[in-house]
Parts: C-alpha cells; structure tokens; sequence
C-alpha cells in the first residue's frame, strides 16, 4: 500500500445547527485516483472546500504529507500543490483561455510579486498555460475571452486552468458536470492520462466515469464516510448498494 | 492591464506633448491652473489603480495626499528643514505607511465594508488634523518656504518659478504613468486585476490576495503623497480639507469620469472637470448644483467614463443598422 | 444622580439618536445591497421640513405628519429614477449617484430655505426639564426622542420578524431572484424599502431637530457618524445598528470627558478595534 | 460699476474650458479695462458662510453709492469670486483675482483658513489685500505686512474686555468652553488674558471638536464643577444649539454666561428664552445710538430689505477704507507708499463708532458690552474703551 499522501482526521464542518461534514477520516493514497461519491447534500463539495482551505472544519484535522495543515488559508494549501476545481463554472469570464491559464500558472512560480518585468515576458509561464491548453484540447480556443465559449469549453478551461498551476494532488468537483457525451470521453480519456503523474480526488455523478477511472471510491451520506473502498468492494457493499446506489446500479 | 492601442498611443503622445508645449504659450495663471490639475490628474491615477484595476473602491483616499502636505508643513515650518530630497522621501513614506496601517485594517474586508471603513479611518486622519491647534487646526497652516532642490548648492530646480513647477509636475505625471504602465503589465499587476474580476479563484490557485492588495493599497497611497507633496509646494498650504472625504470622493469623480481602468482616463477626467468645475462657478452661484446632477447624470449614463465613450458610440452605430434591418 | 451616571445617560441618548439614523442605512444596505451616502442629506431634508412646517403649522407633530410623506416620496423618486438603474453595477456608481445627489439636496436646501441656523421649539408638553442633580436638569424631549427611539426599533423588528411585508424583504434580502420566482414585485419591495430607509432617516431628523439645530450641512457629520454606527454593528443588521450606536454614543461621550485630547478620535479608534476583532462587525454575517 | 465674472466671461466670448479662448482672455480683458480699478472680491456666496458674505458685499456696495461709485475720481470695476469657505481653492482663487484678472486689490474673506492662504499670495502678488471679517489673529500678527489691512477685528480684541466684565460682574472662577479650533482658542486666550490678570481663575477647559454640537458631556461637566461663569465661544448652529442645551441643563439659571457677540449675533431670537441674560462683548451693537448707524442701517434696510449686523458694518467700513485711501492718491494705487500712509492713518466714523488703525493695520475700536434681554440684544456701555491688538510677533517689512 502506497503511503498517505492527504489525510483527514474526524474532520466536520457545521452550519448553524447543520452538520454539514461529519467525523470524516479518510487516507487519500499517492498516485491514486478517488472518487467521492454520494447523493446531493451529502457533504462532498464542502469536504473539498475543507482540503483545499476554502473552508475551515469545525473540528478535525487535515493532513498533507504528514503536515497538518488545518484550517491553512487556500492560498496556502494551493502552494503546497493541492489544486481544485470547482463544480460551478470559476475562471474568468473576460480574460481570454489564455490569460486564465497563464494566471493559475505564474500562481505557484517564483516571481509572481514581480512588478518591473512584463507579465508577458515570462517563458516559463507561457508554455506551462500553452501545454495546459494543448492539454485539454483547447489549444485553438487561446485567445477567446472565456465568456464567449460553450459551456463544455469553458468546463475544460477549469481543468486546464488546474493543470497551468501543476500541483500535485486535483481536487475536481464534478468535473463531467453537465457535457456532452463526447467532451465527456476526452475529458475521461485526460483524467486516466493525468492519473499516471498526479492524485486525484473527484466528486462524481457519472457512476460509469468514476468506476471507469477510480481505483478507490468513498461513499458519504449525510455528512458522513458510508464506505470507502476499492470500486469492486463498494460494488458489492450491501450498504452503499441500500443507501445509494440500489437504482444507480441496477 | 493596459495594452493601448496605436491610435491611443498616438494620441497620448500629443496628449503630452501638448502639455509640454503649454506654457509656451499659456498665460501665467493658467500654467498655474494646469499643474493644478496635473497635480490632481496624477492623484485621480493613484486611486485608479485601486479603483479600476485592483478593485478596492476607497473613500479616504484623500488622506494619504492630505497627510504628505502636512508632512511638507511639519519640515519646513516646524522643523525648519527645506531640503527637498529629505522632505519628498518622508512624505511618500509618511502617506504609504497610513496606507499600510489603514489597508491593513479596511482589506480584511470587502464591498460596501470597505468603502465605509476607508472612509471612517480617513475621517479619524482629518480630524486628527482638524483638532490639533499644533498643526494650525481648522485654519490650516501656510508654508513659509517651498522645498529646495538643490546639489552640493546648485538648484536643480526651482520650485518657486512656476513654469519650472509645471514642468516637474508634468515629469511627475509622465513617470507615473510609465511607472503603473509597468506595474500592470508585470505579473503583479495581472494578479490584481484577476482579484479584481474573481478573487475567490485567485486565492485558490495559490495567490496571497491580502497581500496583494495591501501592495496596491500602499503603492497608491505613496503616489497620493507624491501628488500631496507637489500640491502643498505649489499652494505652500496645508488644510485639514485636503484630506476630508469630500476630497476622496473629488477624486472617484475624476476617475469615473475620466474612464477607470484606464490610466490616461484619470488625466483626461481631471482637466475635463476641473475646468468644468471653474466654467460652471462663473455661471452661477448654484454652480454645485449642476455639478452635482452632473456628477448624478455621469454615474448613471457614462459607466465607462470619456475613455469608453468611442467605444460606446461605435457600439451604438453597430447597433443602429441591425435594428433598422430587423 | 452621581456624575458618571449623567454622562452615561448622556452618552445612551445620544446612541439612541444615532440608531435611529442609522438603522435606515443599515436597511437600505442590507436588503437592497445598495450604499446610500445622501443618507445624511435626507436626515437634513426631514429636519428642514420639519422646522418649516412646525413654522407654518405651529406644531410639531402636525409637522412630523405632513413631512413623512414628502420624505417617502422624495425617497421612492429617487429610487425609481436612479438607484434603481444601479442595483446590478458596482457600489461604485452607487458612491458615486448619491454623492451627487448630496450636492443636489445640499443645494436645494439653500436655495429654498437659505442659509441661516434655526431652532425648532419643542412642543409645550414636553418642553419641560428633570432635576438630575444640585446642578443640572435634563431636558424632557430628550427623554422623549430616547422613547421614541426604542418605539421606532421595536416597529422596525416587528415589521421585519412578524409581517408579510418584512418577510417578503428579509427574504429579497438574501434570495433575491427566488422571491421574483415567487411572483413577488421585486421593483416594487426595493422602491418600498428605499422609502422606508429614506423616510428614517428624515424623521430622525425631525425628531432630533428641537433638540438640535437646524443649519445648512448638517448632514455630513451625521453620516460618517452613521457609517460608523452600521460598520462596527454589522451591515444589514439592526441588532447590530443599536448595538453600534450605544457603543459609538457613550464611547464619544466618555471620550470627551476622560480623553479630551482625542475627542475627535475617539469613535473611530473604537470602530477599529471591533474590526480587528470582528471584521464583518458586531453582527454582520460572516462573508 | 459692478461686475460679476458672469458678464466678464461672456463679453470675452469665453467657452473657459477651450485652451485658446482661456489664453486670448487677457489681452482682451486689459484692452477693455484699462481705465477702471480692479476690485478683487472673494467672499463666500455659498456655504456656511454665505450669509456674511451676502452681508459684507451690499453694504460695501451701499457705502461706494454713496461716494458715487467713484474711488479718487476713478471708475472702478469689481470681479465678485465665490471663495466657498474651501481653504484648498484659497490660494487659486486668490491667484485667480490677482494674476488672471489682474485686479489691482484683493478684498476678502470671512473663513480665516481662506484668509491666511489670500494673504499669503497677496504678498507673492505685491498686491493689497483688505480683510473685511475674518480674525485669525497672526494675520495682524506674525503674518503682518505692510499691504494687508483689517478692518474688522481680531479674535482675540471682543473676547478681550469679557474678562474684566466677570470680575466686576463679581465672578472668581470661570470654565471655558469653545469648540477646538484657532478661532476658539484665540477668543478663549482673550477672556483668559483679562480675567487672570485680574484675580480670577480657569478651572478647566472644556474644548469639544469643531464642528461637533453634541455639548452634553461637557455641560455635565460644568454642572459638577459649579463655577461661578462660563465663557464660551461658539458661532452659528453651534452657538443656537449650545445655548438651549444650556438652558435645558437647568445651568443657565445659576451660571452666568459671558462670550463674544457671535454667539448671540443673528441667533438669538431663534434661542428665544436661552438667550436671555447672556452677556457678551463685541466692537458693535446694533442699537449703538448714534447717527451714522442710525442711518447706516435705514439704508442698509432699504437696500437689501434685511436688518444689518456686524458682518455688514465690517463690509461698510471695509467701502469707506477704500475711500479715503484711494481719494487721498487720486485712484492711483500704483502710488503704494502714499497709499499705505494714507491707510494707515484713516480715521472712520463707523456705524461702530470712531475707529482708527493699529501700527499692524487692525482696528483701535472700543468694545461694547451686550445682554440679551427681553428678547433684544440691550446695548449696556462701553466694556473697554479703544482697544488695540498687541500686534506682537508683527515684523512690518
């Protein structure tokens, strides 16, 4: 078994009297791609925005590479390599996909404070948002202002947009939502890509993209873990199939 | 991020170089009332780096200009020091750091939180003034000398000739301009105006968004002391009223007017409403009232300002032939 | 009475002024995310009216009655001609509107009352004073404009816990497009409350007016005062409008008699200390 | 004759805002004006202060009719200039009389914080300047110069002879309360000067912050300190505000109230009852019973329909200065040592009495003792006979 690369320990999260994320201890494993899955309301996207710093858990603990980083502003957390997207469309409307990439990848360089040289001048940072782009297939679509591209684009400009920053662990939420079915194979067919060189943790709907790419799947209900296992395992997980996945798999 | 145009770049040059060639032909007060606005033209730019670039609407903006005349009063006057090249450094760093001490205290906040506090803690400035009779309180105080620039006793410049005024305000404003067109073209100036358009994004990709903005917060509240500095050597006055809110909210003025985002709106604003302001005085003595439906008529109809104003009729005359057709 | 306790009286009154002013700020800001500086301007127009009518009607009262109206409309004009065009712009041009709109009012001001300071009598009824000690008497309508005060507030928090109204406008408050789903008028609950917020701020005007004076200007002190106020107890939040206006009328108050040398200061240390603290202020929600 | 910068502008054809017009202005200008005297007016016509600048203007008006709008048999022109009480625009509005519109005397302000920034450029112009109201004192002090007149007062001169009134008045220990501002301090300085030397003592100063009226704390200090009087000095809204708080604090009954006419001055009859008794100095009553103000305030009636005051006075005699400075050289100001002679020996018979000036060029004026009673202002005598400022710290150079 590979070692722990993000760790959580009893992590919750409340709003008001709503438990939110509930004593949630997971291991999320080097080089592994895990799916979180779960109906709407079970807590996924707010235990993402608990990794990645948007949020601060109520109680718990959060761990990367043996760190504790709890309650670490985002800004922090992006630092140390841990990249998100998010569910709701989040980049820059009026920039062009360029600009958007090229802005998450001058994020984690050296000189991003820098205010004499031209922004534009950077090599490093250019051809690190050209590949981002080439990456998710939007290398024709570089100069167009964010807003004026279709939905499906403007889902793989966030992913492009993660991938400028290079970290080494991906938060996606619902990266699939709402594409076509052939954005969504290239878009799978990237993930599986990515899955060679990075972690992954993916919040998911399309339970045949998560059985597809995941190696390990945890099931949340109600704020709380149900499961968390290899995909055959949950699979044949009486529980999960009674809470969650009885119609989904049937 | 300003990346101008040809014809904007033409047009700047002449821009400049018009008012190069002013006082060559200008009469002596008006080369007077233009450093004027030179002066205020180059604080309206300060605060459109916050304003239209970083995204930081301050309503005490004032304070960092009005808190630099004061610092050229307190050296001449009260500690009888003239040297120019003592009393610039000290006043920029006076006003940058009640910038850093008020950004630090208004960008934990954001919105209508941030106008109101930057708002609040500049009054606390302008009262402090207003209520020390040691600064000359309400009366302000005259300042007996202008700074000397001066090398091993010879005069660089004389602020006291006002056509050698005029030409330094004008470098002034010229570097300035160069200065923030660098500044925005360099990464720091992408991430502000990244934070400006979606600033919880930013912070995720791993930018220090307080930190940022406290920069911007401090460069402009500098440049705002540089433009206090010139001002007060010019007038060799200070008053608590340089540094009241009716002076910030001069400034947004000039700067929507002008045309935010843009940092030759902020020039082109101020020579337009200043010279409004005294053509309008000479009709009436309601003159407030026009500037102030004006000013109401600006908000609501010119978003953009003169700088967006092309931009607006070539929109309108796109429009006009589609409609005509359908 | 002992002399602490005086000057903590004086200090809740002058608090209880400043919530009434203020709590139509905080209104305005809160349901309809809109930055309202001419909200001292109004606190001059209800003054004004209310001495030029109490001139011409010989009483207060009638004044106040006659007054309201005007400020609401004046209110709901003003909202239907202008802010209305700015909800979906930056604050900005909201600064920036009514900004000039100070200018406006502030000059139509003097040219249709001119320039000079007046007084407005307060009714005979409550013109009369109460003896706090060997030396000093407290004047009735003081006591008077604290009553109302509360009064004002308690109707302010029945309004917006109890009736379909306030329901309606807690709710535009936070899910603006679900309340229009909803087939509730929005324009129209915005124009409402504009002229609510309005209407405030000029009875506070009207109601402080024989305690104070009424004088060209006299709107912009009170409104960085009511800035003051509604920062440090929370924007949107009328709990936190009185609570802020407790804390900036007895911390001016004791100011003054214990830090005379930073009088002026005062209240705007203290704002920044409870920002430090709480940067959404006292009862702001968190952002 | 008279006129505004509206007309100017218009005869010159001026869109001001055009660059070329503003720069072909001049020339024009001394084509057309080269006979007449340039009168450079800078009074607030809006603001706070508008009133007094009303006030100052049509009875400087009234006084040069009734000379023939003449001045040493010269035509004369005035440019008016709405100053705003703004300190920032003082020093360009002054620049704008002076260089501009090459005015050959800059008259004005009321705000002293403008009026410092006139003189200011007045001394880097060379030219006169005559202030008709505002009484910084180190304008005829430490900022003296041989150009600049007062024909007003200084803070400290009404405040001066209040001093020796509470003492006689039988009062030995006093509060001061003004707002925290030069001219506060300035006119506190002066009670202080008088009711110290003669025995009396200050128990405290109470300074609220300019322009705040919230006095409450500080009267219910002045409740626990039970001084025998209180001197303050507040103006305007301030001043009404203030003595109704005084009234209703139950203190006006037991501590009597001394300050300078301000604070009764034009809102007294609006304090109604709190104003009553209130014992004030100033270098003007209007029921002085003399003729020339007898006729000075028919006139001025007649003129502007409103009743005069001492802002009025001020601007009158400000007309009669001119007068006889510039009969005394024929209208030739350029002739500046006779002129400056000339001035500095004026004697005017004023609606305020006979006054002279000072070696600083401030008026030698007796002060006048006033209370309110029965809901008018009651002329009680002379509080302090030809009174001068000290003038010190003025270098005439």
């Amino acid at each position: 078994m590979a070692d722990a690369m993000l760790e959580t320990i009893g992590l919750s999260r409340r709003f008001g009297g709503l438990a939110a994320v509930q004593d949630v201890s997971l291991a999320i494993e080097r080089g592994v791609v895990h799916a979180i899955v779960g109906p709407n309301g079970a807590g996924k996207t707010t235990l993402i925005n608990l990794l990645s710093g948007d949020l601060k858990p109520s109680a718990g603990m959060v761990r990367y590479k043996g760190r504790d980083i709890t309650a670490w502003p985002a800004h922090k957390v992006a630092h140390l390599g841990i990249g998100r997207s998010y569910q709701k469309t989040n980049i820059f409307r009026d920039h062009s996909a360029f600009e958007n990439c090229r802005l998450a990848a001058q994020a984690r360089l050296p000189g991003a404070f820098d205010m004499l040289r031209p922004a534009r001048s950077r090599a490093d940072v250019l051809s690190r948002a050209r590949q981002a782009l080439e990456q998710c297939g939007l290398a024709d679509r570089a100069q167009r202002r964010a807003v004026d591209m279709s939905y499906g684009e403007q889902r793989q400009l966030e992913l492009a947009m993660l991938l400028a920053s290079e970290p080494e662990l991906l938060l996606l939420d619902e990266p699939l939502a709402g594409m076509g079915p052939e954005e969504s194979a290239r878009v799978i067919d990237l993930l599986k890509r990515l899955a060679a060189t990075h972690t992954l943790v993916m919040i998911e709907h399309d339970m045949d993209a998560v059985f597809a790419v995941a190696e390990r799947i945890t099931v949340m209900v109600n704020g709380s873990v149900l499961a968390s296992d290899t995909p055959a395992a949950i699979r044949a997980n009486k529980a999960v199939q009674e809470a969650y996945l009885g119609e989904a798999v049937s | 991020m300003p990346s101008y145009s040809r014809v904007t770049l033409v047009l700047l040059a002449l821009g400049f170089a018009a008012l190069a060639l002013f006082p060559l032909v200008g009469e002596t007060f008006y080369i007077r009332f233009f450093t004027k606005i030179m002066i205020y033209a180059l604080f309206a730019m300060s605060l459109d780096l916050l304003v239209g670039y970083a995204g930081l609407v301050s309503l005490g903006h004032a304070a960092f200009f009005g808190v630099a005349t004061y610092t050229v009063a307190g050296f001449i006057d009260k500690l009888g020091i003239a040297d120019g090249f003592l009393i610039l450094p000290a006043a920029l760093a006076v006003a940058a750091i009640c910038a850093a001490v008020i950004g630090w205290i208004s960008i934990r906040t954001t919105g209508v939180y941030f106008i109101m506090i930057t708002l609040a803690l500049a009054q606390m400035l302008y009262y402090f003034f207003n209520d020390q009779l040691y600064w000359g309180g309400t009366d302000g105080m005259n300042i007996s000398a202008k700074p000397l620039l001066a090398l091993g006793g010879f005069t660089l410049v004389d602020l006291s000739n006002r056509v050698q005024f005029y030409y330094t305000a004008l470098a002034c404003l010229v570097t300035a301009f160069v200065m923030l067109s660098v500044l925005l073209r360099s990464p720091f100036g992408h991430a502000l105006v990244g934070i400006r358009a979606n600033e919880g994004r930013m912070r995720s990709l791993g930018y220090d968004v307080q930190r940022y903005k406290l920069v911007a917060f401090v460069v402009a509240g500098a440049l705002a002391g540089l433009a206090g500095f010139l001002e007060s050597s010019r007038a060799t006055f200070a008053t608590p009223a340089y540094l009241g809110w009716h002076e910030s909210g001069h400034a947004l003025m000039i700067v929507i007017l002008g045309g935010m985002g843009t940092l030759y709106g902020p020039i082109l604003g101020a020579f337009v409403l200043l010279l409004m302001e005294d053509y309008f005085a000479t009709l009436t003595e309601r003159w407030l009232l026009i500037e102030g439906l004006f000013v109401m008529a600006v908000a609501l109809l010119m978003p953009e300002g003169l700088a967006g104003l092309p931009r607006r009729i070539a929109a309108l005359r796109r429009r006009a032939p589609e409609n005509g057709d359908g | 009475m002992s002399y602490f306790l005086i000057q903590t009286l004086n200090g809740v009154q002058y608090g209880f002024l400043l919530f009434l002013v203020a709590s139509g700020l905080t209104l305005i800001f809160g349901i309809m995310g809109v930055i309202n500086l001419a909200h001292g301007a109004f606190y001059m127009v209800g003054a004004y009216l209310a001495w030029w009518l109490a001139e011409k009607t010989g009483s207060l009262f009638l004044a106040v009655l006659m007054a309201l109206p005007v400020t609401v409309l004046l209110g709901l004009v003003i909202e239907r001609f202008g802010i209305r065009y700015l909800y979906k712009r930056d604050h900005l041009y909201q600064v920036l509107f009514t900004y000039g709109l100070i200018l406006v009012l502030n000059e139509a001001q003097r040219v249709l009352f001119g320039n000079d300071v007046h007084g407005v009598p307060a009714p005979a009824w409550l013109a009369g004073t109460i003896r706090l000690s060997e030396a000093q008497t407290y004047p009735v309508y003081r006591l008077f404009i604290s009553v109302t005060c509360v009064g004002v507030a308690a109707a302010l928090y029945l309004l917006i816990q109890r009736t379909r109204l306030g329901m309606v406008i807690r709710a535009g408050a936070t899910h603006r497009d679900m309340v229009a789903a909803l087939g509730f008028d929005i324009a129209r609950l915005f124009m409402i409350v504009f002229g609510l917020g309005a209407a405030l701020a000029a009875f506070a005007g009207m109601i402080a007016a024989p305690a104070n004076t009424v004088y060209p200007g006299m709107g912009d002190q009170i409104l960085i005062l009511s800035f003051v106020v509604v920062v440090i107890g929370g924007i949107g939040s009328i709990k936190g409008a009185f609570a802020g206006a407790m804390l900036v009328g007895v911390a001016d108050t004791f100011g003054r008699v214990l830090l005379p040398q930073g009088a002026g200061v005062t209240v705007y240390a203290v704002m920044a200390l409870v920002l430090l603290w709480r940067p959404q202020g006292l009862f702001g929600r968190t952002a | 004759m008279q006129r505004n910068r509206r007309t100017f502008l218009k005869q010159a054809g001026a869109g001001a805002a055009v660059l070329a017009a503003a720069s072909a202005l001049p020339t024009r200008f001394a084509v057309a004006q080269k006979a007449k005297l340039k009168l450079g007016l800078m009074l607030p016509y809006t603001g706070t202060y508008a009133a007094l600048g009303h006030n100052i203007t049509d009875a400087m008006n009234l006084r040069l009719a009734e000379a023939g709008n003449k001045l040493g048999g010269r035509e004369y022109e005035i440019v008016k200039l709405d100053d705003e009480s703004a300190p920032p625009k003082g020093k360009d509005n002054a620049a704008r009389l002076l260089v501009r519109d090459k005015c050959d005397l800059l008259i004005g302000t009321v705000h002293s914080g403008v009026a410092i920034a006139m003189a200011q450029v007045a001394k880097e112009e060379n030219k006169f300047l005559v202030i008709p109201n505002a009484g910084a004192v180190q304008l005829t002090r430490q900022n003296c110069s041989p150009k600049l007149f007062r024909t007003s007062f200084s803070n400290w001169q009404p405040a001066y002879p209040s001093g020796d009134v509470a003492l006689k008045d039988g009062h030995k220990t006093a509060v001061i309360m003004t707002w925290k501002y030069p001219a506060g301090f300035e006119s506190a300085g002066g009670f202080k000067d008088s009711f110290v030397k003669g025995g009396g003592k200050i128990i405290k100063e109470i300074l609220p912050d300019f322009p705040s009226v919230e006095f409450q704390a500080g009267l219910t200090e002045i409740a626990s300190l039970k001084p025998d009087c209180v001197y303050v000095f507040f103006a305007g809204a301030g001043a009404l505000k203030f003595m109704k708080d005084y009234e209703a604090a139950g203190l006006k009954a037991s501590i009597q109230l001394y300050g300078p006419g301000f604070l009764t001055d034009g809102v007294y009859k609006q304090a109604g009852s709190a104003a009553e008794g209130i014992k004030t100095t100033l270098h003007y009553a209007d029921d002085l019973d003399t003729p020339v103000n007898k006729k000075f305030r028919a006139a001025f009636k007649k003129a502007t329909t409103r009743e005069a005051d001492v802002y009025a006075v001020q601007g009158y005699d400000t007309g009669t200065f001119l007068i006889q400075g510039l009969d005394a050289v024929k209208g030739d100001i350029s002739a500046e040592k006779p002129l400056i002679k000339a001035w500095e020996g004026v004697k005017i018979d004023s609606p305020r009495g006979i006054f002279t000036l000072s070696w600083s060029h401030e008026p030698i004026q007796d002060i006048y003792l006033r209370q309110i009673y029965s809901g008018d202002e009651k002329l009680l005598g002379v509080a302090h006979k030809a009174l001068a400022d000290s003038g010190s710290g003025c270098v005439m150079a």
